[in-house]
């Protein structure tokens, strides 16, 4: 597949963007920053910029709950609204994400439920991970979306591990894209470190979606180099769970590097644009979460009159 | 001034009033849809009560009335997103029994997450389904499951026992901007006596309990199929000299407290009657709320505040049983009668 | 494959007995028998004897809803039961089912786990509709019992209809057997109204398991000639969803005057034989019923002390 | 006869003490089994209580312990078959919150279907998970579920508030041969003071109520993590001359009825404090309870029976809100001096 360079250096400079974001995000937490429980997906970076690289701003999309902060770079979004406290936005496309693993994933089909009822050609691509895979509502909202042929692409993204669990142990078979057979939809299984095979995979199925041709499910392969979550200090850690050396290998297996050299060789990134893209990059992040940091939170005040039936 | 000429009332059983309802909101806007198992071909989105959706795929098309798979999940799911996009959604869940099964979606999306999202817009969602009491259908027929969904912030719950009431309340349910659960009850859905019901479109705010029978001895509060019992009972108490007042509370999210106080106020003595199991049923929280509300009003009653419910045994399919566990008229009736005679 | 005689006499025999019992209790319906809503599987009677005749006594096995009466035919129990008015006994592997479609599934997965963790050589057998196939929780049992390799086989039961809703319309494919890939499990599909074929299956799928094989799903597509469930008197009966003549048409392909063709002209089963087994099977269940019916009926005070936490 | 020789005890804080009752019961019976997400792997079977499991795959081996995908649907439901087969399940659910996506398994199956099934025997079966309050982790994570699970008939309901107090009703739960509800408490659980457990095994009977300290001026009934904060309150309001009793419910099915009416017949006053959310929450059951035990108790109250509870919203993911939300120390001891100055 042809993709555009102006594209594909789109999707490098995202992948960037959002690996700086986790380790900025990261520094914040450490500092005692009150952002929750701290997940990340490092390693893992190549597929929300492939996806994004795909949809409008009318769209929608969910990424897994690890890869949030990766909403910067859907189409109606900026890295400000990262650090603003609040992302949710039905107008843009983001309905939030479920804390309880799985049970968003029928609240994005109903979007693309909506889209269809109205007769639009919005799309909505929503992520989950292997593990969540395994939750009945899953199931529901596939079944469902098949069904009515309607306009959602289901991205399982599949680092490996759930929790301290890993993949290997708890399936039974080597693709996970079979899936889509017993939903009688189309399946495809992509190496989601490979940030121009996603993008064409992705490409494809929305492009389906978009012209009423249904449902898809893209199995992207990748690895969590990130822990399960970060503890607070003084928390305990176990990641023993790793078998040795596992995670070494899979550090040279990073989408990032990796992309580089394919955009190097391809005469598209020189050693001075990928230290230019880095400074960019930091600087925009610096300035993102100065300008988000005084944009207005939500107070008690307002908080107590959103949906509540009765105080 | 012209006379006010009579206004036109037709005949209409319940499933009749919801068809009615039904059809007059999604002509007044389109946004208005609806899904669940059997909507279309069987005519019977909630267990019970048939005949509901008639006509109304012939009217307004396969895009805004569906069928859906056996996916309770999904089809409280898919109405979130479907509001949030824009429409207004009404999902269908057959029993409150089978709305176990999608609790998640129900308490903890629909109710709770879109607030702790800081969602400043609407959601507007009305979950549908029907208590099949009294027939010993089992816990996943029968179950009245108000408790459980009052404990969730986002949502409203509506359990009516009249056409009338129902007619008037459903469209205020689907009017609202906000998650509603709405349930109606077999025994109202199977009553033989048909309804007057203005042909005038006609609203019943949320949160305004309905006084159906006065009386000066005994408040009974109560709701949905029990209304129907309690005032069967209060008939027989008037036979015995006990003036009940029979409080149909109509919304249990929001709660009309002030009619249950001015009530309790002129009869001194407060009797909850609900037919889901007494354990952390919602009496206690009607009892904590006049209390509350009217700290002086329970301070001065005869005898404490009296709940009568279900036993806490599961739901049977045996109609032997199930009538010694739910009140029926017999219990309300012995129930008021030893609240009057302690509060003497 | 060689089904020895006397089983595939017992086979029709149970078919036969059945289909007599659906009879007998849609009359003890009508007459106002306390039987709860009225439900039968008329024209699926040839799964519940090929998969009985695959299991022993300590086995479990769960028939799809609207076959809870054909419990008759698995070792362990007999006709008499059926009336009994409790069928419910864990010891001889039934555990009940779900009125809220679906749940039952994780259930019977959980007796299939015990007797792997107890290292027993017992089976499972745990049948569901076309239609219950949706629900999450069996998405979720059928993980675990994949992931874990438990001696269960499901059956999944494609009568065509759900409710009033048509198999077709709602789902986009051919074979719901695939959904075994997605779970990396084997999966079969097999004409549930051809009972030695069925068999056939059943016994591999069993033995399977049986031998630490882990799990399988079976698909027996058969037709629901029965209504979705028998109203009461007076109550209102939507039938008119199914297409002009396929009622007529699958009656052409009942699975008991087929079997009987099949065995006469194997040369097992003369017009006399087949009167002969109408008339006993009648008498038995006559017998059955007043023997049932004469069992002590679980009273209130009984009721009431059951898994009661408080009360 | 011989002195009493001191009993041995050692200092654990309540993970080592789950952990203790989990060793102990998995070698007095076989039929212990447990499952749920990571409980091998991350040693964390409730999320918040790290170290639970610890040591427990080595010593059983992986038929009796095993980690399990996310189905938590099918964590419930295949301990109910493992327990109709004859062993004895914990299943883990981490949270209280993540019940709602296994409600229909856990309120209707667990709960309720054996009862109706008229199954005569057992079905030992422990649920566990953790409510982790008090830290800003949203409902999913936070929520304490007590009210919604004591509505289902068959279910028992433990939420202890000392790690000596978890691990005597552990074990009793472990044993018992019908459904518990096991909570613990992240605010319990982190707690750096660790408490003298004994080395001799103890069990603690369910529906004992435990003073956890004496007073006579107001009754605080509470449980869970909030007996932590009713403590710290009671020190507070001592400060000001108000002599608070709090009691610990640690079971709230079965109810410890007796103790409460005892110490309100000496205090003339109730208040009940709860995490949960207060619309539909368990005060309401704990005051009718109260009522309906002790008629003349309540006529003599000189206040009515009170309640502190969260707010009717949904648990956020902000601290600074959170801390508006649910009750914190200065609310209980402003609620605690209301209720007395009202009832003097
Ligand atoms: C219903 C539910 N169960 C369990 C959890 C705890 N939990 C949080 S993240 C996680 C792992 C999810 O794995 P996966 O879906 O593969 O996503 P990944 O972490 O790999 O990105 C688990 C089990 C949860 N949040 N919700
Ligand atoms: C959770 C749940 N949703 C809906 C129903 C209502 N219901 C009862 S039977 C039935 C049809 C089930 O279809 P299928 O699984 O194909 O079984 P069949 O009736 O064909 O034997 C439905 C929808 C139910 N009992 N439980
Ligand atoms: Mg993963
Ligand atoms: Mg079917």
């Amino acid at each position: 597949m042809d993709i555009p360079e102006e594209k594909l250096l789109w999707m490098y400079r995202t992948m960037v963007t959002t690996r700086k974001l986790y380790e900025t995000m990261y520094e914040m937490y450490r500092h005692g920053s009150s952002l929750g429980n701290f997940v990340a997906g490092e390693g893992e970076e190549a597929i929300p910029a492939a996806i994004c690289a795909n949809l409008r701003r009318e769209d929608s999309y969910k990424p897994n709950f690890r890869q949030t902060s990766c909403l910067f770079a859907k189409e109606g979004y900026e890295l400000a609204d990262i650090f603003s406290g609040n992302l949710f936005d039905a107008e843009r496309g983001y309905l939030g994400f479920s804390l309880a693993l799985g049970e968003d994933v029928g609240v994005y089909t109903g979007f693309a439920l909506a889209a269809q009822m109205r007769g639009t050609d919005q799309v909505c691509v929503c992520t989950f991970g292997e593990g969540t895979a395994s939750k009945g509502s899953i199931h529901e909202a596939m079944v469902t979306a098949a069904a009515w042929k309607l306009p959602i692409v289901f991205v399982l993204q599949n680092n490996q591990y759930c929790g301290g669990t890993r993949y290997s142990k708890v399936y039974r078979f080597d693709d996970l894209a079979d899936r889509a057979r017993g939903y009688g939809i189309p399946g495809r299984s992509v190496d989601g470190n490979d940030v121009m095979a996603t993008y064409a995979v992705v490409r494809e199925f929305v492009e389906r979606a978009r012209t009423g041709g249904g449902p898809g499910l893209i199995v992207a392969e990748t690895y969590r180099l990130s822990p399960y979550f970060e503890r607070a200090p003084g928390e305990i850690v176990i990641e023993g769970y790793r078998p040795e050396g596992e995670l070494e290998e899979a550090r040279g297996n990073d989408p990032i590097p990796r992309f580089r050299k394919t955009l190097s060789e391809l005469g598209l990134l020189t050693d001075e644009d990928v230290e230019r893209i880095d400074r960019e990059v930091e600087d925009e992040i610096a300035r993102a979460m100065s300008d988000g940091r005084q944009r207005p939170r939500v107070d008690y005040d307002q908080y107590i009159q959103y949906a509540v039936a009765e105080l | 001034m012209a006379a006010n000429p009579k206004p036109k009332v037709r005949m209409l059983d319940c499933g009749e009033a919801i068809n009615a309802a039904f059809r007059e909101e999604m002509r007044r806007d389109e946004r208005v849809v609806m899904w669940g198992e059997d909507v279309i071909t069987m005519e019977s989105p909630t267990a019970g009560a048939d005949l509901c959706t008639r006509g109304l795929f012939e009217e307004f098309g396969g895009d805004r009335i569906r069928d859906t798979p056996v996916v309770e999940a999904a089809i409280i799911e898919t109405a979130i997103g479907a509001a949030l996009a824009g429409l207004r959604p009404i999902a269908h869940v057959m029993t409150g029994g089978f709305q176990m099964g999608c609790f998640d979606p129900i308490f903890a999306r629909l109710g709770t997450a879109y607030q702790e999202w800081k969602h400043p817009g609407t959601l507007p969602v009305v979950v549908m389904a029907s208590v099949l009491g009294g027939a010993a259908k089992g816990a996943d027929h029968a179950l009245s499951p108000e408790a459980l969904f009052m404990h969730s912030p986002g949502l409203k719950v509506v359990m009516p026992s009249t056409a009338y009431d129902t007619k008037g309340l459903l469209k205020t349910a689907i009017r609202d901007d906000f998650p509603v659960m709405f349930y109606t009850h077999r025994e109202v859905m199977i009553r033989e006596e048909k309804e007057a019901i203005p042909d005038e479109e006609y609203l019943i705010p949320f949160g305004q309990a309905d006084v159906k029978r006065n009386g000066e001895d005994v408040t009974i509060v109560t709701w949905s199929g029990m209304v129907l019992r309690a005032l069967a009972a209060a008939e027989e108490l008037a036979g015995e000299g006990i003036a009940a007042e029979v409080v149909d509370l109509r919304t249990l999210v929001p709660m009309d407290v002030d009619t249950i106080v001015t009530s309790v106020r002129k009869t001194g003595a407060l009797l909850i009657v609900h037919e889901a199991m007494k354990r952390a049923g919602a009496a206690g929280e009607v009892a904590m709320r006049v209390a509350e509300a009217a700290p002086d009003v329970v301070r001065t009653l005869k005898a404490p505040i009296r709940r009568l419910a279900a036993k806490n045994v599961a739901l049977p399919t045996s109609l032997r049983i199930e009538r010694r566990l739910v009140p029926q008229v017999g219990d309300i009736v012995q129930a008021a009668q030893d609240l009057v005679q302690e509060s003497m």
